[in-house]
């Protein structure tokens, strides 16, 4: 029980921590316009904290984060000649920086400044009462006390490695890497499928141009195989990502291709003789088939095979190689395994897109039991030129083109029951797009749309979807469907027509497009949880600040780029990920980083005793990032005197498990060390 | 009479359950003014001779929170954290502090409404077990230990 | 063995035959049905229809009753009276202070924690592990399995296996042989509630279902519920006047299916009592 | 009224945004002269003359609680409840569809033959529910049908009783206040 002992045994004279009374600390409580002084009563806590011991100096201001804010900490600290600094006002999180540079150029040291969080953790969630006022001044004075226990700290300098790793080689990955490249860094673009291109390069048209998807996809994808700066590689996936901004470690598996790539000339002879054809195809949605040894589509780049080791008969039973036989450069190599390639990366793009949500969960529409009834994603097979009917409209049950066609909007989107509760954006747009697109493809024919929402914000996109019902004459619908089944080979849908009074709409349709909901891919919580970066509670990386830290994550040096944060369209991608490369740019435009300097020390004390530390090294079996080593503590002789923990400042990241961990109390953490806590706890409670 | 109103301490991570509070204000949820929050690094940080001394100085209940399993901004720090929990446990009973008195629990960064109710909760659940009266006994305790 | 059974006054009356061709082949089986003492009405649609209390009130003292004869499980065949029960039960478990209410009314204890099984889940837990030995005569002929309303929904409560598409009757049906067609209208209303008071619409509901089932080529339809059974059956008038044309296809209880498949008489099985005469083949 | 609606069912009509699949699945919304989604509608208006029409509705009485509507609803809105408590709140204040009299007659009959012999005797209820609804004129519709189920075995003459009558007109007491003979 190493952990309990290390409770136990505990000698310090930690646990009555007396203040300094050398302080000249400075208070300063924020209104936040209104948004604080609407409920708690600042003049009155500027007050009280101007009664606390050491205290020199109390005001209160409307927005302390203003110039003019700024300006009166400043003049105080100079007039005063304050020694810490507290400013009350919103979340550390939010302007904690802001504060520490205005102390900083008044000439205070930045880590002698605190924030005390009074509007998200007070006036924001409690009602204008005393019991609100009091607990804001309770809270202003554990920070004074905190701070009393503060000690002027020093950003630590660490290098940057000027290399990307961009994880996604969809739209957003290529155009993340492409802007990273284009500014004179290193990328290095993993994609987990045999090709890039994402799904922009399933779509046939796209709104609300209807230029073709693959068209102006294909391009950037060759851009980038040729790119000097990018290193791409396909079939490759993050296995582990270690280290910190400017300096993360990143462990790629570059899954098994049994191609050697250098000599695959990518003729494609392979994939025409392999006697495992019928493979549905992912690239085009199951609605065609490929071969178990196969490019997934013509235009893939690189536009050299793989052998899918789950369907391939020789992987299976042991023989065929026919694929080996026919090679004509002999690249097939069977014994080929994973292998896992270590690199320094300095920074990480996150662009690993979504997911579409089977509708299975709607059995009332009839997916997976109707071959008639599709997705949306489907529906793009259908109409691109690539696709399995060279881009006629034909319905999968007997190949005829439907005459008559009804598009089911929100199915799985806006559905808290059997679906996702949020609104996945797109839908409105594509399905606009794919009646059009029937109209045009099918003379005669009539389309139906069920809608609950137009949703069209966006360029030209409520022109796009005004034409699709002025011009195309698609028919909207508005009211959802209840149910689709089979009558006599005609699909029945019931549903509603909630403009006319409600009135019930029976439609005899040949086939049914389900607008279904745009999810986070599979498996993107664990990739979240491998790069230490948050999700939200579907799955999606969130970013660092709604509005203005989109592409941030709230791991420095990893940022976003397009859907894998949410549900987005091809241009709102794109500029998500010029963002995302104009970030990693700005960070590779410094030599080096300077880091907040909150990191674990172990203590050190005159002879004869030079420091606590008694060697258990408890703290490095802790320690996730190896930042413990040993130290030798020598005699002039050179002879060991005592052998102690040491910290690698630029391993530690300053989680502080250390501390907890230390039997002796001999390891501690600037910003957040024994005494400064132990202040906080007693100041917090002796508001009496 | 007045009804009895628990002082109660959070012992929060920064990049977890301190975010989530900061969402359940940005949202506007409301909840009990009995919990303050102090912000650790890391739940991993945190000490728990820092709950005794809390309990010590006089809290009525104790909430610790920080990532959920797999999430720890420091990969691991919250399974430290969750390991010494439950040594810790045991040492309360020893000291004769029901361990009703702390509350346990995960709050991602996206768990506003969450943060919420686990204080509004834990209010209730520390108004219910009534104040905490030996704090004196534990300080006696943290003293004893001190002079060590 | 013994299992608690409550029957509801369908069984008594109206679906008699549901009642003799459940009783028959639970006594092949081995089976002892045991009724619960002094049972009453569950109250139907007309209780949550026109009174609240009532409509929890009535089945509570049923399963109060069965408590009393200290059942574990109870058996209720009608699908109505089953979801009467269980949404009792789950209104009561839900609101503690009802339960009290209702149990201090009742003057009898309640703990709220029998189990109640549909007949489909009495099928499959007695029978279907048995069918391959209890099966003497296969049913080789097309059948159409219709669960309606009341076993499926809410499939919170109820828990049916696929709510818009429930299999259990149909596997129980391949089980005996026969043919379970795929077909759209298994969980459609029949016009329930309104089989005396609006027989125009049960004309019309049950019509649709009725037709679908038999332009699928179904030469049977297979019913677990005595009020889909009376209003499918019974009200055949009704229906032929809406589809205006004469439909002759007959309605079984999944019971009497077994019943039949297990080569027990026609008179076992009730198939005299049904206006739709019954004419099925089995393979003697 | 949305209010109401809350605390008698525990269903907030807020919730519902106007999709319609309770209408789009109702069996009997063509038949209806106020259909579900446009009730849930009129409930979140919360206006008095609405309510009053809702409550005069037919529509109310036609719903068959078949629950297709609540186990389709995205937004898991329990309308078959709603359905329970606005016929029972049109029965309380006399405001019955006419058409749906008979509906009600039928629903009381049951109640009553309950209430008498705590079974339902199916011949007694067709002979009082026929006797509620001599107005409605379809005094010997089913008459024609109950020599078939007599000769089926499927009527009896004679109710059976329960023994217990003392503890179910428990049961009964306090309710249907305006419930007339």
């Amino acid at each position: 029980m190493p952990e309990f002992s290390g409770i136990l045994f505990l000698s310090t004279s930690l646990l009555t921590v007396k203040p300094s009374c050398m302080s000249k600390i400075g208070v300063f409580i924020c209104h936040c316009g209104e948004n604080i002084s609407a409920t708690v009563d600042v003049v009155k806590v500027a007050e009280e904290a101007g009664k606390l011991e050491g205290v020199a100096f109390s005001t209160d201001y409307k927005y302390m984060c203003s110039d003019p804010g700024q300006t009166l900490i400043k003049q105080a600290i100079k007039d005063k000649g304050l020694t810490g600094v507290v400013v009350a006002a919103c979340s550390p999180r939010m302007h904690e920086p802001t504060f520490r540079k205005a102390c900083a150029e008044a000439g205070l040291n930045p880590y002698m400044c605190e924030m005390s969080n009074l509007r998200e953790h007070c006036s924001w969630v409690h009602d204008k009462s005393d019991a609100t006022t009091q607990k804001a001044i309770d809270l202003v004075r554990t920070l004074v006390e905190k701070v009393k226990h503060n000690k002027p700290l020093y950003n630590i300098k660490v290098p940057v490695t000027k290399t990307a790793l961009v994880i996604g080689g969809g739209i957003a990955g290529i155009q993340a890497s492409l802007d990273i490249a284009n500014a004179g860094h290193k990328v290095v673009l993993i994609e987990k499928d045999p090709s890039i291109g994402g799904h922009m390069s399933q779509l046939s048209e796209t709104f609300p141009t209807l230029d073709c998807s693959q068209c102006i996809l294909t391009p950037r994808m060759v851009e980038v195989a040729q790119h000097p700066n990018i290193t791409l590689l396909t079939y490759a996936e993050l296995e582990k990502l270690e280290g910190f901004i400017g300096n993360f470690k990143a462990t790629i598996r570059k899954k098994a291709k049994s191609i050697d790539e250098k000599l695959c000339t990518g003729c494609g002879l392979c994939t025409t003789k392999c006697p495992t054809k019928k493979i549905p195809s992912e690239f085009n949605t199951g609605l065609g088939f490929r071969p178990a040894i196969y490019v997934p589509f013509p235009q893939a780049v690189p536009n050299k095979p793989v052998i899918d080791k789950l369907n391939c008969q020789y992987y299976l039973k042991g023989k065929c190689k026919v694929c080996e036989k026919l090679c004509p450069t002999g690249a097939i190599r069977f014994d080929q395994e994973d292998e896992l390639v270590e690199m320094e990366v300095g920074a990480v793009v996150a662009a690993t897109g979504f997911n579409v949500m089977e509708p299975s969960g709607f059995p009332e529409y009839g997916y997976g039991k109707y071959k008639d009834v599709i997705t949306g994603l489907q529906f793009e097979r259908l109409a691109s030129a690539s696709g399995p009917t060279l881009g006629e409209i034909r319905r999968p049950s007997d190949g005829k083109i439907p005459q008559k066609i009804v598009f089911i909007a929100c199915a799985g989107s806006r559905d808290p029951a059997k679906g996702i509760p949020y609104c996945s954006k797109i839908c409105c747009m594509y399905t606009a797009k794919h009646a059009m697109l029937y109209q045009h493809k099918v003379h005669g024919g009539e389309s139906y749309i069920f809608y609950m929402d137009i949703r069209a914000g966006g360029k030209n996109y409520e022109e796009f979807t005004r034409r699709a019902i002025v011009e195309d004459e698609v028919n909207y619908i508005r009211g959802r469907v209840s149910k689709v089944y089979e009558e006599n080979g005609k699909l029945i849908v019931k549903g509603v027509d909630t403009l006319l009074n409600a009135k019930p709409v029976e439609i005899e349709a040949d086939m049914v497009v389900l607008a279904s909901a745009a999810i986070a891919n599979p498996g993107s919580e664990e990739l979240a949880q491998r790069m230490h970066i948050s999700y939200d509670a579907y799955n999606f990386f969130s970013e660092a600040h709604p509005k203005l830290k989109p592409v941030e994550t709230n791991t420095a040096g990893i940022f976003l780029a397009g859907a894998c944060q949410a549900p987005k369209d091809i241009p709102e991608t794109v500029s998500q990920a010029s963002g995302a490369a104009a970030k990693v740019a700005i960070l590779f435009s410094q030599n080096e980083l300077s880091r907040e300097p909150v990191v674990a020390v172990v203590n050190r004390s005159p002879a004869p005793l030079y420091s606590t530390c008694v060697g258990c090294f408890m703290c490095a079996t802790a320690c996730p990032y190896q930042a413990i080593s040993e130290k030798l503590i020598t005699d002039r002789k050179g002879n060991v005197i005592k052998r102690v923990a040491k910290v690698n400042p630029g391993l530690c990241q300053g989680c502080g498990t250390c501390v907890a961990f230390c039997r002796s109390k001999s390891i501690d953490i600037d910003g957040y060390s024994n005494e400064q806590m132990y202040s906080e706890v007693m100041a917090l409670l002796n508001n009496d | 009479m007045t009804e009895f109103e628990p002082k109660i301490v959070a012992f929060v991570c920064n990049w977890c359950t301190y975010a989530g509070a900061d969402l359940t204000g940005t949202s506007r949820i409301k909840y009990a003014t009995n919990v303050k929050i102090i912000r650790f690094p890391c739940t991993g940080r945190i000490d728990f001779m820092l709950l005794l001394k809390a309990f010590g100085e006089g809290a009525d209940g104790i909430i610790v929170s920080g990532c959920h399993p797999n999430d720890c901004h420091y990969t691991s720090g919250n399974f430290h954290a969750r390991r010494r929990w439950i040594m810790f446990r045991g040492l309360l009973d020893m000291l004769g502090i029901d361990v009703r008195r702390i509350q346990y629990s995960w709050v991602s960064a996206a768990e506003g409404a969450k943060w919420a109710d686990i204080v509004n909760t834990t209010v209730n659940a520390i108004r219910d077990l009534g104040p905490y009266t030996d704090y004196a006994k534990v300080a006696g305790y943290l003293e004893k230990e001190a002079e060590v | 063995m013994k299992i608690g059974f409550y029957p509801g006054c369908s069984l008594t009356g109206s679906s008699r035959e549901y009642n003799e061709s459940l009783f028959s082949i639970s006594k092949a089986a081995g089976i002892d049905l045991v009724e619960i003492t002094d049972w009453n009405c569950c109250g139907a649609t007309a209780a949550h229809n026109l009174n609240k209390e009532l409509s929890v009130s009535l089945p509570a003292r049923n399963l109060a009753l069965a408590e009393l004869d200290e059942m574990e499980e109870l058996v209720v065949p009608c699908a109505a009276c089953y979801n009467r029960l269980l949404m009792t039960q789950h209104e009561l478990n839900e609101d503690e202070a009802l339960k009290n209410q209702i149990a201090q009314k009742l003057q009898m204890p309640l703990k709220n924690d029998i189990k109640i099984l549909n007949v489909l889940q009495y099928l499959e837990k007695y029978f279907v592990p048995r069918l391959d030995e209890l099966v003497k005569f296969p049913l080789a002929y097309d059948v159409a399995c219709y669960y309606g309303c009341l076993l499926v929904r809410p499939n919170k409560v109820m828990q049916a296996d696929r709510w818009e598409d429930p299999m259990t009757m149909d596997a129980i049906m391949q089980k005996l042989g026969a043919n379970a067609l795929d077909w759209p209208f298994k969980t459609e209303c029949c016009g329930a509630g309104f089989s005396v008071s609006k027989t125009e619409i049960v004309g019309e509901l049950s019509g649709k279902i009725v037709r679908s089932a038999v332009d699928r080529g179904a030469k049977a339809l297979v019913v677990a519920c005595p009020m889909c059974h009376s209003n499918l059956d019974m009200r055949r008038p009704a229906i032929e006047s809406y589809l205006k044309r004469k439909v002759d296809v007959p309605v079984i209880y999944i019971t009497q299916a077994i019943a039949l498949a297990m080569g027990l008489s026609p008179k076992d099985a009730g198939i005299q009592r049904h206006f739709v005469p019954v004419n099925l083949t089995v393979n003697r | 009224m949305s209010k109401k609606v809350r605390q008698q069912t525990d269903v907030n009509v807020r919730e519902c945004y106007q999709c319609g699949k309770c209408t789009a699945g109702c069996p009997v919304a063509d038949k209806m002269d106020l259909r579900p989604s446009v009730i849930m509608r009129m409930l979140q208006s919360g206006d008095a003359a609405e309510e009053d029409e809702i409550l005069r509705s037919l529509s109310i009485w036609l719903c068959l609680s078949c629950e297709t509507c609540y186990s389709r609803c995205p937004m898991e809105l329990n309308i078959s409840k709603i359905m329970d408590y606005l016929r029972q709140k049109s029965l309380a204040e006399g405001k019955v569809h006419r058409q749906a009299r008979n509906i009600v007659a039928f629903h009381k009959s049951f109640l009553n033959r309950i209430e008498s012999n705590g079974r339902l005797h199916e011949m007694g209820l067709i002979v009082d529910y026929k006797l509620r609804s001599v107005r409605s004129g379809n005094l010997f519709q089913d008459v024609l049908l109950a020599p078939g189920m007599f000769s089926r075995g499927k009527l009896h003459i004679l109710p059976e009783q329960i023994k217990d009558k003392k503890g179910l007109a428990r049961l009964f007491k306090n309710q249907f206040k305006n419930r007339k003979p």
